[in-house]
């Protein structure tokens, strides 16, 4: 017998790797059922739902006002972009249209949260791949955002800052100081992330030609966010359906056309500059005026449907109300960037190594509850 | 293709579709429940509509009537945004669509999640199961005539 | 700590009148400097359990990380596997779905095992108490909790505090009477 | 040829940027110790600043006679997304107008369901509520988390409303 003989005449028997709920490596508690024939992926199965909190179904019982608040506990790292998309639905709904003033703070905020997100991502992802410095970089320059959250927000991570009609508070008066300060360390500090990380040789080598995912397979699993933007997609929502302050504002929408990790890895390195600039733009005109219209205690919203598309960290994130003219909706639908994303791992990983899996999860960046819901 | 354009398009392929009012956000249309399929291979298919990204499937209870899916479409070509209205019959006993998971592969996942919280079935759909609760719950949690005394505290 | 258990047993009558003071043998003396050493090192090296279900698993790494750094307190040992871990933080929302297998984890840890429920969905459900049909109430109704921290999520100096409000609990156990906390949990003793 | 040159490069390239990334973490090594942001948490607790609208816990103010704002009239139980608060009170004849009027008995506040959303000291007409920076809260025995924010024997007072509002 030849080597090649051996080879072909091997029998293998596939078999199912149980990967999560509690993996250090899933993000949260995701489960991926896995047949592996050896160490080769042939299907992923991801069960979900171990976080399955029934928001939807209490956002039928709760008023509009008290929905905000939930929206923070989906996708916790884009909190406030979370809940900008549920005050813009209602507030377009109601046909209210806000200062000048909230918009562009609203915009900081949601930059601002982008980048902590990012931030995180960064680290994380260092993390899983194996490298652990990575982790401390990015969380000593969280703690800085952390700390301009704080002090205008009043909380840390789960923010509830919009209402509907605008602001909870007017923004502290340190507040554009302290951004314009963060702003001066974090230019100095990406390059340093970069030599860290993306200039690594192991790094790159654990990502290039990984997890490919196609133009056409990218649209027609719904992929959005920066994993589509690193197949060469133009889906960012800031661009394409402008609003609150992003239609006064110039920068470029990442596109990179490789489609693999390290380029969706990319897009988001080098959208972490364009919120930067983002916020460059903005923090210096930020308008005098009101930071709230006034609302009614109890709002109700006109009978019918509404949808209202942003982009969080992690995608397209989309609101979704029926409503019956009660001071509750009727439906509240969340489409979650995270799930869509979710659905085409199972195809971008088929025949990679389960080592691979976790560096293809790590670059669609999943955040479980916001999958969930 | 803007709105008047669209439903003008829409009218001159198919018969039976009912559009929402002016007023709506999007352009809306309620289609029968044998013609999906055929619609939504008409929209992806047709070189002037090309709604390829399906970014939401909702599925929704209209108490005590009926159940319905709604698909919110958009073409990444023209950027412009449709949604698709369908109902099934008695919400008691007749409560199947047809799937267009092998239309758009996203709502593979959105199906399920429709058949798990809803009790929606998606016929000719390939692995129709429960996707966030357990196999052995009773009852679809997002029904509106939906009571769990056990785990549900109302307040 | 086995054979001064035994002797109790032996001296102790169910029938003794009034209250029994142990010990007295000068064998007291010896346990009491070896349960503070046993509980000073246990203290010292608590090592806990990768477990981070939603946002408070955020605050927890934070707290991990450069500004909080609770390795200062010998926290950072970080372990996915239950096997070698002593405490679990459970950072986040319990559902239904996850409530076994929170368990299951909980049962392989070796003894002595100690839990801190972060954050309101694992104390009582949080924002999740009323009208959610898949959220444990709390995740005291599935392991028994020793220090519950408030907040949504707290923020990682409280969950330091609570860090260390444990370490104080344990320090003062006694090893010769310690029970394993999940006896007779699941008759509500 | 070619590829044994290749393989021979990318080690090489692999082991400049391996040392590149070493050289930041180095440079942060022998950085001056004014850099250092880790906080020394039990120590520094006099002297822990945090941003002044950082919320940690709901109570209630007191004067010094014991009076507060709290008229009970329940909307912070109606806009609380969670449940966390619940009023307890009774109707009392007043005793200067002999009409009938809503006392408070008990505030019960439930902090372990709290998510500190601020909506119900937003919603507080007479400002009897707020938040405060109490962070360390960490119990033992969950039923210590649920509390009674007024105090004993304390008194609802239109005039304590009125100075407070004025300010």
């Amino acid at each position: 017998m030849t080597t090649t003989d051996v080879n072909t005449n091997l029998k293998t028997q596939e078999y199912l790797i149980n990967m999560g709920p509690q993996h250090p490596a899933a993000h949260g508690v995701l489960r991926l059922i896995l047949t592996v024939d050896g160490e080769i992926i042939h299907k992923v199965d991801p069960d979900l739902g171990y976080i399955h909190r029934s928001i939807e179904k209490m956002c039928e019982r709760d008023t509009y006002k008290q929905i905000v608040h939930l929206t923070d506990r989906l996708d916790y790292l884009s909190s406030h972009i979370n809940n900008e998309a549920v005050c813009l639905a209602v507030e377009n709904a109601l046909g209210i249209e806000v200062p000048d003033r909230v918009k562009y703070i609203r915009t900081i905020m949601a930059e601002l949260t982008r980048l902590a997100s990012h931030q995180l991502w960064w680290g994380v992802m260092g993390m899983d791949i194996g490298a652990l410095t990575a982790f401390m970089y990015a969380f000593r320059d969280r703690e800085m955002i952390n700390d301009i959250m704080e002090e205008t927000v009043g909380a840390r991570l789960t923010m509830n800052y919009n209402i509907p009609g605008g602001l909870m508070f007017d923004i502290h008066p340190g507040f554009q100081k302290k951004v314009k300060d963060f702003i001066k360390h974090f230019r100095k500090a990406l390059p340093e992330y970069n030599t860290l990380l993306s200039d690594n040789i192991i790094f790159k080598k654990r990502l290039q030609g990984i997890g490919y995912i196609s133009k056409e397979d990218a649209i027609a699993y719904g992929v959005s966010g920066p994993s589509a933007r690193g197949s060469g997609i133009s889906c960012d929502v800031r661009k394409i359906h402008p609003y609150s302050a992003y239609d006064k504002v110039e920068f470029n929408e990442i596109l990179i056309e490789g489609g693999d990790s390290y380029d969706r890895y990319m897009v988001r390195m080098k959208e972490m500059e364009e919120s930067m600039n983002i916020i460059d733009q903005l923090i210096d005109n930020i308008p005098e005026g009101d930071f709230q219209v006034k609302t009614p205690a109890l709002i109700k919203l006109p009978k019918g449907e509404y949808y209202q598309k942003v982009e969080t960290a992690r995608g397209e994130l989309g609101v979704f109300i029926i409503s019956d003219g009660k001071k509750s909706p009727y439906r509240f639908k969340f489409r979650s960037p995270g799930f869509s994303n979710l659905s085409i791992l199972d195809k971008i990983s088929r025949g990679h190594k389960i080592a691979d899996l976790v560096a293809i999860m790590s670059s669609l960046d999943f955040v479980i509850p916001d999958i969930d819901r | 293709m803007t709105r008047t354009e669209l439903q003008s398009f829409l009218t001159s392929k198919v018969e039976g579709l009912e559009f929402g009012e002016e007023t709506t956000q999007y352009l809306t249309v309620t289609v029968p429940r044998e013609k999906l399929r055929d619609f939504m291979f008409l929209l992806k298919d047709t070189e002037e509509l090309a709604f390829d990204y399906m970014f939401s499937l909702t599925a929704v209870d209209w108490f005590p009537k009926y159940l319905g899916v709604v698909y919110h479409l958009e073409s990444t070509k023209y950027r412009h945004i449709l949604v698709v209205h369908v109902n099934t019959g008695n919400r008691e006993d007749d409560i199947s669509v047809d799937t267009v998971s092998d239309i758009y592969p996203t709502a593979h996942f959105h199906e399920r999640e429709a058949y798990d919280l809803m009790g929606i079935v998606f016929e000719g759909h390939s692995d129709l199961r429960r996707l966030f609760l357990t196999d052995d719950w009773v009852g679809h949690p997002l029904r509106k005539d939906y009571v769990d005394e056990a785990n549900m505290i109302v307040k | 700590m086995g054979v001064e258990k035994d002797i109790k047993k032996e001296v102790l009558k169910d029938d003794f009148p009034g209250q029994v003071i142990p010990g007295g043998n000068g064998g007291n003396i010896v346990v009491g400097v070896l349960d503070k050493i046993i509980n000073w090192g246990r203290s010292n090296s608590l090592w806990p359990l990768y477990f981070g279900t939603s946002c408070c698993a955020i605050e927890m790494m934070q707290t991990g990380a450069a500004r909080h750094d609770w390795s200062r307190f010998g926290f950072e040992v970080a372990r996915p596997t239950p096997r070698q871990a002593d405490v679990i933080v459970i950072a986040g929302t319990i559902t239904n779905k996850m409530a076994p297998a929170l368990r299951k984890l909980y049962d392989q840890m070796a003894e002595p095992k100690y839990v801190v429920a972060m954050g309101a969905c694992a104390i009582s459900g949080g924002p999740f108490y009323y009208n959610s049909y898949s959220v444990v109430r709390g995740a005291d109704h599935v392991i028994p909790v020793d220090v519950y921290v408030p907040g949504c999520p707290p923020r990682p100096e409280s969950l330091l505090d609570a860090m260390i409000k444990l370490q104080k609990k344990i320090r003062s156990t006694k090893n010769s009477e310690r029970k394993n906390p999940i006896d007779g949990f699941d008759e509500g003793k | 040829m070619n590829a044994i040159i290749n393989y021979f490069s990318e080690v090489l390239n692999g082991g400049i940027s391996l040392l590149k990334g070493m050289g930041i973490t180095g440079k942060h090594f022998v950085r001056s110790p004014k850099e250092i942001i880790t906080q020394q948490y039990p120590e520094n607790k006099d002297t822990l600043v945090f941003g002044e609208r950082f919320r940690a816990q709901l109570f209630m103010e007191h004067n010094d006679e014991n009076q507060i704002r709290c008229d009970a009239c329940q909307t912070c139980e109606t806009v609380c997304p969670n449940g966390s608060i619940e009023v307890v009170w009774h109707r009392e004849a007043d005793p200067e107008t002999g009409k009938k009027k809503k006392v408070l008995d008990k505030y019960v506040y439930h902090l372990s369901m709290c998510t500190f959303c601020n909506l119900c000291v937003l919603a507080c007409p007479t400002e009897a509520i707020k938040m405060n920076q109490e962070f360390e809260t960490a119990v033992y025995d969950r039923s210590e988390l649920t509390k009674v924010l007024n105090k004993p024997g304390s008194k609802f007072s239109q005039d304590f409303v009125d100075k407070s509002l004025e300010k």
